[in-house]
């Protein structure tokens, strides 16, 4: 079938349903695609809460939110855009409840706030209570919000189609070509589609599914950043990624840092609240990075529970009602996946992967660019967990992930809406899904005498926890590098056990797998040549922050011989780099 | 695929009935509580079948407009009680040409049992010689 | 530990009908069904097909019919079923593949209901005020994942597949319940017609099956008063 | 059968008791309905009827009778109360066992009273 549309939203997580919805207010006709059925998207997991200097319960103001947000992410963060996310948080927040979004309340009645990590007043002076919440389920009332809100508005969503391909007009996007529509693999039937359109928005989410201990999904493989990177889209800051302190021991499922908002402690083997001699004003609500490092070198010293791999994080002393009024799902996934009582017991965590910082190069209107010059490719926009504004820098602060999908989600739908307005829509195109119809077809065809997918998808886990975590150095990233190139020589001979072509996750997840190959690699070689430490990226050997060097952003281009490295500047606008502690 | 979807329809067809239905079933069941055990309990507690005869029935139950208007009441709830009910099982479990069939009948049935109840109750005279 | 693993395979394109399969498998007892899955496609048969994605309860793709009893294979660990565990779909839906089921008729029910938030009065420049008392109201409803697992537990949604079911009416409440909403009327005008809440026989089977824990029974009966109070 | 397969718990089971008290009683409703209604024409055949209901089978089938309907009333007002006061679905079980201890408590001296005469006591 060859659909045409004058927008086409792929990913129904926050940011794409906001996106959607700002289309279909404007009339514009547009289909939504997704892998997953709409309410499956991750942004449904997320749990802590929302950003926004609302001021309901104390003094705050938007510029100490982006100041937080630029020295969070290590002075890596653009400015310009942080500016954007800080002021707009507060209007979108305030959206948000108008379309029905159940936040908690105040007793008169006002969206509650809680403090987060890395969140203060004055220019980090204390933490401030800034994360506006619904219980701890912000990111399902969000995602459940939009997705209604786009009900109402009749948005068109195409469930279970999982875009393969994306297509342009008039060469490939580094010879000036348009966006022109995406290729999508109807996973019911196996049957391949085009869906022409004037624009395209790539929210597909992150990639932490190359990790072993990983809070993401197992469908975070990163398709859209993946699909850029092979039409000559080049990649930014894939260096940074997050590893969020407190995951199941694991298996990486998170326990928010909702926890600690509400004052839950780190307790390492001795009992001591060990924060204290890594973050001594902000204690267990420093940013992420911080956290987890402090966590990693805890176990190293030997004080890890019983001398093995993981800590405490006790909330005995928050008492039942807070615990189960304000943490109730951390509670039961305490519960069901440890067999821990968190009321009575501390709770046993490790660092888990969590999220990409780096991702599909954007402007503040979400559109796509591809170079050091920030040229736009028309007609492609990208939001959500899969763009790089920047506004997260080298590391993000809790809940500014679901500010970004709110603030640019919607930047992104308006943009499309105006930009839809200008232009043509796209003819056909002579053999659109030829190449992925071979790419696929190659898989399905080979002999099941190959390796298993799963057995890639295991190595590279593995190597990328071990290799590329919280602790990285010269020496683990090259023989990481070693093996991710492996792996993708391998990758190219495994068979699948399913040749058939209803439901077929076996031929997708083999798909997939190679996205997520693609996406190690750039990461692996971004992290070899960044030769500093600055925010969640830690190198061993060169442990200090170098802004003469690499106050830049890294930009990986597909090369005949894997990814070539070039670099473009930080928009600093208001705040100069110091150095960060708290 | 889209076999039982209801999006899109646009007004309900029967809400008012199946209302009454339901608040019927509810208040039936209070009424047949009290008038169906005690009804059980003059039969089987207060009397055995042992002791009564078709004589007996119309000399001392029914020699009273009291107990006629109870058995009555009491028919008359059951049947409709017991009909809603049935209809509610019929329909669940029936499709098509089988389930007007099942209907038709239960209402038939239904008509008569209460006819024929009413007749008796009625057709017996009141005051016989003991 | 070993278990021994049933799934009711069923891949239209192969087989005439649906067919339970056998798998041994060595596991932890901590770990859940989804990874028993993953495992089998993984070792045994890569043509096994299943949804997941959060792997933690949270975006409901994984709701099966695990031992006779609807609930998500991230969410029941094995320590929980013993060393028989079988899978199969979930009830009363069309099977699309092995244990992946066609969900378009339960979504159009949700869409059927109305299920967001109808307030045409001009908004504040601010958030609406609502007190922390009329935010409980609604509190347990919002916690739907939509995962299916209750309406497809429900005996009267077996025998009439029409019936809207406990997932749509949940749903509805989160609205009607809501102090900020003004399409309760509405709502309850579609719920009161013949498919609606007069088709729950207070069977809890959709309570006992509810991932997120919700009183849904209690959320239908206060449906079916509202209705009640309205007319009656 | 799926009804079969499911395992529900104590609220299907109480349910499917429910359906099928219901239609039992209305089975005999039928039964006795016609009974008196000969009655009104033959007394004769009436009083035969009425032997029977004294023999032991049917004393047996008037234990049932009680019993199907002392179970259907007892979870009828037990459906009721949570129609109208929703919250008590919190403790549905707890009430449709409470039934249970009514429906013995009730029931057995009952069933007592009515097969006495069949034992000749
Ligand atoms: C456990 C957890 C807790 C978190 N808590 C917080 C928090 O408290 N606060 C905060 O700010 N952030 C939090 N985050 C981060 C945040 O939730 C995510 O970064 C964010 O939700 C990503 O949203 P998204 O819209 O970019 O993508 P997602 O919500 O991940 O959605 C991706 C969408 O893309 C679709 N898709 C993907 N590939 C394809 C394809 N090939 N074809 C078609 N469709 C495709 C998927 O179906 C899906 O609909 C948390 C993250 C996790 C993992
Ligand atoms: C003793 C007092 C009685 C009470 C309190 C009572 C109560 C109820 C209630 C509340 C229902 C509705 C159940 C629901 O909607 O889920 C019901 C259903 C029903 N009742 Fe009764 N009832 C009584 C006596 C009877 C009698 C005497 C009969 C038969 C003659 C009967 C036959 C039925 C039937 C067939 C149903 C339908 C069952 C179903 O849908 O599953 N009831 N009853
Ligand atoms: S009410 Fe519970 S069982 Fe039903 S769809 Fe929602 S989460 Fe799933
Ligand atoms: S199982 Fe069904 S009958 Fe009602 S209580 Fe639940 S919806
Ligand atoms: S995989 Fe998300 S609910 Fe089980």
């Amino acid at each position: 079938m060859d659909y045409p549309f004058d927008a086409i939203v792929v990913g129904a997580g926050g940011a794409g349903l906001w996106a959607a919805l700002e289309l279909a207010r404007e009339g514009v006709n547009t289909a939504v695609l997704t892998k997953l059925y709409p309410t499956r998207s991750h942004t449904g997991t997320a749990q802590g809460g929302v950003c926004a200097a609302l001021g309901n319960l104390e003094e705050d103001h938007w510029e100490w939110h982006m100041f937080d947000t630029v020295k969070g992410g290590d002075y890596l963060v653009d400015q310009d855009a942080a500016e954007v996310l800080a002021r707009e948080a507060i209007e979108t927040v305030i959206e948000l409840e108008h379309m029905g979004l159940p936040f908690n309340r105040t007793p008169d009645g006002k969206i509650d706030q809680r403090k987060f990590g890395g969140h203060t007043s004055n220019y980090g002076e204390a933490a401030v209570r800034r994360s506006c919440f619904a219980a701890d389920r912000t990111g399902h009332m969000i995602l459940q919000t939009l997705y209604q809100q786009c009900i109402k508005h009749g948005v068109r969503f195409f469930d279970e189609y999982q875009v393969v391909d994306l297509l342009f007009e008039g060469g490939e996007p580094a010879k000036g070509g348009r966006a022109a529509g995406v290729v999508a693999y109807r996973v019911a039937d196996g049957q391949l589609h085009t869906f022409r359109s004037k624009a395209v928005l790539l929210a597909t989410g992150g990639f932490g599914r190359m990790f072993r201990i990983t809070s993401n999904a197992h469908s975070l493989t990163g398709d859209g950043v993946a699909l850029c990177y092979r039409h000559g889209i080049p990649l930014e800051d894939m260096e940074f990624f997050q590893f969020h302190p407190t995951g199941i021991v694991g298996i990486g499922i998170l326990l928010s840092e909702a926890a600690r908002g509400e004052g839950g402690t780190l307790l390492n083997d001795k009992g001591e609240r060990f924060m204290e001699r890594y973050a001594p004003k902000l204690m267990e609500l420093a940013p992420r990075d911080m956290v987890s490092r402090a966590m990693y070198q805890e176990i190293r010293a030997g004080r890890g529970i019983g001398g093995k791999d993981y800590l405490y994080l006790d909330v005995r002393h928050l008492g039942r009602k807070v615990i189960e009024e304000k943490l109730p799902d951390i509670t039961e996934f305490a519960r069901i996946y440890e067999g821990v009582e968190p009321l009575t017991e501390p709770v046993p965590v490790q660092p888990t992967a969590h999220y990409a910082m780096g991702g599909i190069p954007t402007n503040v209107s979400a559109e796509v660019v591809r170079d050091e010059k920030n040229t736009v490719v028309p007609g492609l926009f990208a939001a959500g967990e899969c763009a790089c504004v920047s506004v997260h820098g080298a590391n993000r602060l809790g809940t500014n992930s679901l500010v970004d999908l709110l603030v640019f989600g919607r930047r992104a739908g308006r943009q499309m809406a105006r930009y839809a307005g200008t232009v043509e829509r796209p003819g056909p195109i002579a053999d659109a899904t030829a190449p992925v119809h071979a790419q696929l077809e190659a898989i399905r065809s080979r002999e099941s005498k190959g390796e298993s997918v799963a057995k890639i998808r295991h190595e590279l886990a593995d190597v990328m926890m071990d290799n590329v975590g919280v602790y990285r150095d010269g020496r683990l990233l090259t023989a990481a590098l070693a093996k991710v190139r492996e792996l993708e020589e391998r990758n190219g001979a495994v068979s699948i056990g399913d040749c058939g072509t209803v439901f077929n996750t076996d031929l997708l997840e083999a798909n997939e797998m190679g996205y997520l190959l693609d996406l190690a690699e750039v990461t692996v070689v971004g992290a070899l040549a960044r030769t500093e430490s600055r925010g969640a990226h830690s190198r061993e050997d060169f442990p200090e922050r170098n802004d003469a060097r690499w106050l830049k952003h890294t930009l990986a281009y597909r090369g005949p011989k894997g990814p070539t490295l070039k670099y473009k500047p930080v928009s600093i606008t208001r705040f100069e780099p110091k150095p960060r502690t708290y | 695929m889209a076999l039982y979807s209801r999006s899109g329809r646009p007004k309900p067809q029967s809400g008012g009935f199946e209302l009454a239905a339901w608040y019927f079933m509810r208040l039936s069941g209070v009424a047949l509580f009290f008038l169906a055990f005690a009804h059980f309990s003059l039969e089987h507690f207060l009397f055995d079948p042992s002791q009564e005869s078709a004589t007996w029935i119309f000399n001392q139950r029914w020699n009273s407009l009291f107990w006629r208007s109870f058995d009555w009441l009491l028919l008359m709830m059951v049947v409709l009680h017991a009909f809603l009910g049935m209809r509610t099982v019929t329909m669940d479990y029936l499709k098509g040409g089988k389930r007007t069939f099942a209907l038709t009948a239960l209402y038939l049935v239904g008509a008569v049992v209460f006819v024929m109840g009413t007749v008796v109750v009625l057709s017996v005279p009141l005051t016989m010689p003991s | 530990m070993n278990v021994d693993l049933r799934i009711l395979r069923y891949d239209p394109e192969r087989d005439q009908a649906p067919h339970w399969e056998n798998y041994q498998l060595t596991v932890d007892p901590m770990d859940r069904v989804l990874d028993l899955l993953i495992k089998v496609k993984a070792e045994q048969d890569g043509s096994l097909s299943f949804r997941r994605s959060c792997g933690h309860g949270i975006c409901g793709s994984d709701a099966m019919l695990i031992n006779n009893r609807n609930r998500l294979a991230c969410r029941i660990r094995v320590d929980q079923l013993g060393r028989k565990i079988s899978v199969a779909p979930l009830p009363g839906l069309p099977v699309v593949k092995d244990v992946v089921v066609e969900m378009s008729g339960f979504f159009g029910k949700y869409r059927s209901v109305k299920p967001y938030l109808i307030n045409e009065q001009p908004e504040p420049e601010r958030e609406r005020r609502q007190s922390p008392e009329d935010r409980a109201r609604f509190d347990d409803t919002t916690k739907c994942i939509l995962c299916a697992a209750c309406t497809t537990s429900c005996p009267s949604f077996w025998a009439r597949p029409e019936y809207v079911g406990p997932a749509a009416i949940v749903q509805a409440h989160r609205f009607i319940f809501d102090s900020r909403d003004e399409g309760a009327a509405e709502r309850l005008e579609i719920l009161s017609d013949e498919d609606g809440v007069w088709r729950c026989r207070t069977i809890f089977n959709c309570v006992e099956a509810c991932p997120r824990g919700i009183n849904i029974t209690r959320a239908i009966l206060e449906v079916s008063s509202a209705i009640v109070g309205r007319r009656g | 059968m799926l009804l079969l397969r499911y395992r529900g718990s104590e609220g299907m089971v109480a349910w499917a008791f429910h359906r099928i008290s219901g239609i039992a009683i209305w089975l005999f409703v039928l039964l006795h309905v016609l009974d008196i209604y000969l009655a009104g024409g033959n007394p004769n055949v009436y009083d035969d009827i009425l032997k029977f209901y004294a023999s032991t089978p049917g004393r047996i089938m008037e234990v049932l009778l009680g019993a199907a309907l002392l179970y259907h009333g007892l979870n009828g007002l037990r459906i009721m109360a949570m129609d109208f006061w929703p919250r008590l679905t919190a403790y549905h079980k707890q009430i449709w066992y409470a039934n249970w201890v009514i429906f013995i408590g009730v029931g057995l001296p009952g069933a007592f009273v009515i097969m006495k005469p069949a034992f000749g006591w």
